[in-house]
């Protein structure tokens, strides 16, 4: 069991993760309120995109942009892709942040419509109001 | 529910600050391609400056009315993308394979590359600018200011 | 790597996504969600990616924050329940136990920075070393983003046109 | 030309929706021939793309022209789609389905929509576009972006008819939310521990370095990613936001709904499980198949056991599509050539009868009002089109013979039984009958109105919904006559990877 643990802690970025998550999953499948269910929703996806980005970092790792004295290197092909962070996860968390915050306008539409429907945000007092 | 702000610090503040969001938003565009940014956030700054606009002036200013005017262009980015994308085709190339655009004075393939990414770039910022502007208005919109857009 | 800094900023990153939901009232706790984007764009900047961190400040923080208020001014802004609802129990048993499932697999994970992980050694030097040589472009994430994986980010913009055109069917009435 | 098919397949749909708010602002009125058309030329390439295949066999298209998994040993760059023999007969039924529920749509549009219907027709067009990328798509990421395509316009369709449906609505995004952050930990989990995003590169390294299928990491990603879309296929522990979802729709969504979303997210788990992890995959000494039958069973069963309890008749037909999601999960995870091979023509099969039956739901509502089940008693003096193909579609429902639903659960007995379950073979009975049972429910009430409310007037059913329940239904009766070619075309499928 220790191994397990002692494992968990060289990564403290999945520890972050997985404690955003829960957070994440609980608070959007439990609370009541419907914005709350949305904040809830957005930490939960941007937790995943953490983890995401996290495992392209590199030690002592520079942005990925080739400048100046990196460009005329690349000519001669002697880039070492040791000192640059990994591009593809960071175009992947870029597509995932658009499409999370796309979610969330059309989520945050349907919240406006229910609240003009049936003036309340709580999910209770809205099903009590649905019968 | 958008009415006009009334503090005049807030007016004077935003009519200083509006032109410089956007000078910076199409220079995040335009130089996405040697630093950071590109075109997700120069979009967003293009939509979040008339937003501002929008906000601090009133519906009936000119950012307003800009704004509604190009609500009505919501498919022109991606039709910029995917039209890009589509000229790789003739020829016989793959879809979004910018070597095989035939640009008159262009002839290395990655100067091909260069432009085919700027130009869906420009297609990209286009479409989130647009969609931020759409949404936003779609959301303040209250039961009695009634404007429909199709 | 000095770990204690980071250390601190993940610490700040889960306090304030605590906070945003404990608040009562809805404005304040959209207002710490925006704090925690910008954490979050602050997190992006320090492990290197600097374009991330650049949308996720401008999208994340600003854009979603506009939406969260706009929706908040249209509809009702407090929290009405006045005495938080107990959580309920397969909640308690069943997602301490998908953490420790979760936890179980960090193993396999590569360690936090190391650069021979699987990950960064199988496709990414290939964009590395000749991005710069095949499109011209010296910011490698803009060449992979706009240009390798160019059809992901053209149905990316399809999603965000989806997004705009559902939320004008949801909420404009027509005028007949 | 055949050879950017596909390209031009996705791109028909996707481009209409574009420029449709633009065309349509002036004119309105030709935004419903625009879709119609659209749909119509997706079907004649789906044919001739099908017809391609046969002829030249598999090819795969590369995005941009980059390095994909045609020249495997070095690292694959690019996107990649795949065109191969299970995705060609998957976009035929697509479009088929497609534009019969686009034909059946135009009667039965939700009233208030005046000037909205161009973005409802550029929102039906998305939704297709999304689904025709998942069937081709061979990069993961990619499944998930049209994923979310595809979830984002089904959510906003859901909720267009306002009232209740939105309450429904919201409840299909917070799930369908949820299925699509698990999918998307599992691309993580995935990315991390085999560093490419290309499936057939990902199985190229299953196949290398076999100690990775024991690695924690993909065991976790692949739970993930079938939690993921098993939300997405709604499973039955999962299937939570189906019924609501389905039942509040409008008449003219909830059949493309039910025939599509969840057949196609049941093919994305069917490409990963067996294009990518392999059909021989195992988790510790237990076999991934075996665990997959094990959750399609309960699926079946308690699927139609709720069916059976239900009032509403568009719910009652929605909880019959969850139970046919197992039955299809326990026909592919027989790990045999006649499992899959029944369990893939029951999934054609599944999507055209789901959407007869809900075709008939809403003529039902739109003719005579009739939402529950006392309530179809009215349908006695319906035009004989109405009560026919209800008979039809009971039949394939079922699996009595001529139909296609037969041949197709035939085939998943066959394959449980030469698999060795019979725990399997139980649940298909099971389901069988439950289904049968609440159809009886049905016909009951239908016919045995008493004979003094025959004075009903008969009420002729309009045009189109006339022709988009004649189609499916002679579509059901085509697809179980000529159900041998399609099954052995099934079987060498199933052979080429590896069952």
């Amino acid at each position: 069991m220790l191994e397990h643990i002692e494992a968990a802690l060289q990564r403290p970025n999945f520890i972050a993760f997985v404690v955003l998550f829960l957070w994440g999953f609980f608070i959007m499948v439990a609370h009541p309120n419907l914005v709350k269910k949305l904040i809830g929703m957005y930490l939960l996806q941007t937790s995943v995109i953490f983890l995401l980005v996290t495992i392209s970092a590199k030690a002592e790792a520079a942005a990925p942009i080739l400048q100046g004295s990196d460009a005329v290197q690349s000519e001669r092909h002697q880039i070492d892709p040791a000192d640059y962070a990994n591009p593809l996860p960071h175009v992947l968390t870029l597509t995932a942040i658009v499409v999370q915050v796309a979610t969330l306008g059309v989520s945050l539409a349907l919240v406006t419509a229910i609240y003009r429907q049936y003036g309340s945000l709580d999910e209770d007092q809205l099903l009590k109001r649905i019968e | 529910m958008i009415h006009a702000h009334d503090s005049t610090i807030v007016r004077t503040m935003s009519r200083l600050l509006i032109p410089l969001i956007q000078l910076f938003a199409l220079y995040v565009l335009f130089f996405g391609q040697y630093g950071p940014g590109g075109g997700f956030a120069g979009g967003v700054m293009l939509g979040a400056s008339l937003i501002l606009g929008t906000l601090v002036f009133g519906p009936e200013a000119a950012p307003c009315l800009l704004a509604k005017k190009l609500i009505h262009g919501d498919g022109i980015g991606l039709m910029i993308f995917a039209g890009v994308g589509g000229l790789c085709l003739i020829g016989g190339g793959e879809f979004l394979n910018y070597s095989n655009l035939e640009i008159p004075w262009v002839d290395t393939d990655s100067r091909r590359r260069y432009l085919g990414i700027l130009v869906t770039q420009i297609g990209v910022a286009v479409d989130i600018a647009v969609t931020a502007l759409l949404i936003v208005f779609s959301l303040s919109l209250t039961n009695n200011s009634e404007e429909s857009h199709a | 790597m000095t770990l204690f800094f980071e250390i601190l900023l993940l610490v700040l990153l889960i306090m304030t996504a605590a906070g945003a939901i404990l608040v009562k009232d809805l404005i304040s706790s959209v207002l710490i969600l925006g704090s925690y984007s910008f954490l979050l764009a602050l997190v992006w900047a320090w492990l290197g990616a600097v374009d991330v961190a650049f949308v996720e400040a401008v999208v994340g923080a600003g854009l979603a924050t506009v939406f969260f208020l706009l929706t908040l001014f249209g509809t009702a802004p407090k929290d009405t329940r006045i005495r938080r609802p107990a959580p309920p129990l397969i909640a308690l048993l069943g997602l301490p136990l998908l953490g420790l499932l979760l936890l179980y697999s960090a193993e396999d994970f590569p360690k936090f920075g190391n650069p021979e992980s699987r990950a960064s050694v199988h496709v990414s030097p290939e964009y590395l070393k000749n991005s710069l040589k095949e499109t011209d472009t010296p910011n490698v994430v803009t060449a992979v983003l706009m240009d390798y994986r160019a059809f992901d980010t053209l149905i990316e913009t399809g999603v965000i046109f989806t997004a705009g055109i559902a939320c004008v069917l949801l909420l404009r009435r027509n005028r007949e | 030309m055949s050879y950017q098919l596909p390209v031009i397949l996705f791109l028909i749909p996707f481009l209409t929706a574009v420029c449709m708010p633009m065309v349509g602002r002036k004119n309105r009125h030709c935004c419903r021939p625009m879709a119609l058309a659209a749909v119509f030329a997706m079907c004649v390439m789906a044919v001739v793309n099908l017809w391609s295949v046969l002829v030249h066999g598999e090819t795969r298209y590369a995005f941009g022209g980059w390095p994909v998994s045609t020249s495997l040993p070095s690292p694959p760059t690019g996107i990649e789609w795949v065109n191969d023999p299970l995705a060609s007969v998957m976009l035929v039924a697509i479009s088929f389905v497609a534009s019969v529920c686009l034909i059946y749509g135009g009667p039965v549009l939700p009233q208030s929509l005046g000037r909205r219907v161009v973005l409802y027709y550029t929102l039906i067009l998305l939704l297709i576009s999304g689904l025709t990328g998942i069937v081709f798509a061979g990069d993961i990421f990619n499944v998930f972006v049209f994923l979310e395509v595809a979830a984002l316009s089904a959510y906003a369709l859901v909720g267009v008819s306002g009232g209740r449906a939105l309450m429904a609505a919201f409840r299909y995004l917070i799930l369908g939310t949820l299925g699509a952050s698990f999918y998307l930990l599992g691309v993580v989990f995935f990315y991390a521990a085999t560093g490419t995003l290309n499936m057939a590169d990902l199985a190229q390294q299953m196949v290398d370095n076999p100690e990775l299928m024991t690695s924690k990491a993909v065991i976790a990603g692949s739970t993930f990613m079938f939690i993921g879309l098993g939300i997405k296929m709604a499973l039955f522990p999962l299937h939570g936001w189906l019924p609501g979802a389905y039942a509040r729709a409008p008449d003219a969504i909830s059949p493309i709904l039910a025939a599509l979303m969840t057949k196609v997210a049941l093919y994305a788990w069917v490409r990963i499980m067996f294009w990518v992890l392999g059909a021989r995959a195992e988790i510790g000494q237990v076999h991934l198949l075996t665990l997959l039958g094990a959750l399609g069973a309960p699926a079946a069963v308690v699927g139609a056991l709720l069916a059976l309890s239900q009032q509403d008749v568009k719910r009652m037909f929605a909880y019959g599509g969850i139970s046919h999601v197992g039955l299809i999960l326990i026909g592919v995870s027989q790990g045999n050539q006649t499992g899959f091979a029944g369990g893939m023509f029951y999934m054609v099969n599944d999507a055209v009868t789901q959407a007869g039956l809900f075709f008939i739901a809403g003529a039902a509502i739109y003719q005579h009002g009739a939402r529950t089940v006392e309530e179809w008693a009215s349908l006695r003096g319906g035009s004989p089109w109405m009560t026919g193909a209800l008979i039809i579609l009971a039949m394939s429902m079922i699996g009595i013979p001529p139909t296609g639903g037969f041949f197709g659960k035939w085939y998943i007995m066959l394959g449980a039984i030469e698999a060795g379950n019979y725990l399997a073979v139980g649940a298909v009975v099971i389901a069988t009958l439950l289904t049968m049972a609440y159809f009886q429910r049905l016909f009951v009430s239908i016919f045995r109105a008493s004979q003094a409310s025959s004075s009903w007037a008969r009420v002729e059913m309009h045009i189109s919904l006339r022709i988009s329940v004649g189609v499916t239904s002679a579509a059901i009766i085509v697809l179980g006559l000529c159900s041998d070619p399609i099954i052995k075309y099934f079987r060498d499928i199933a052979a080429s990877v590896g069952l």
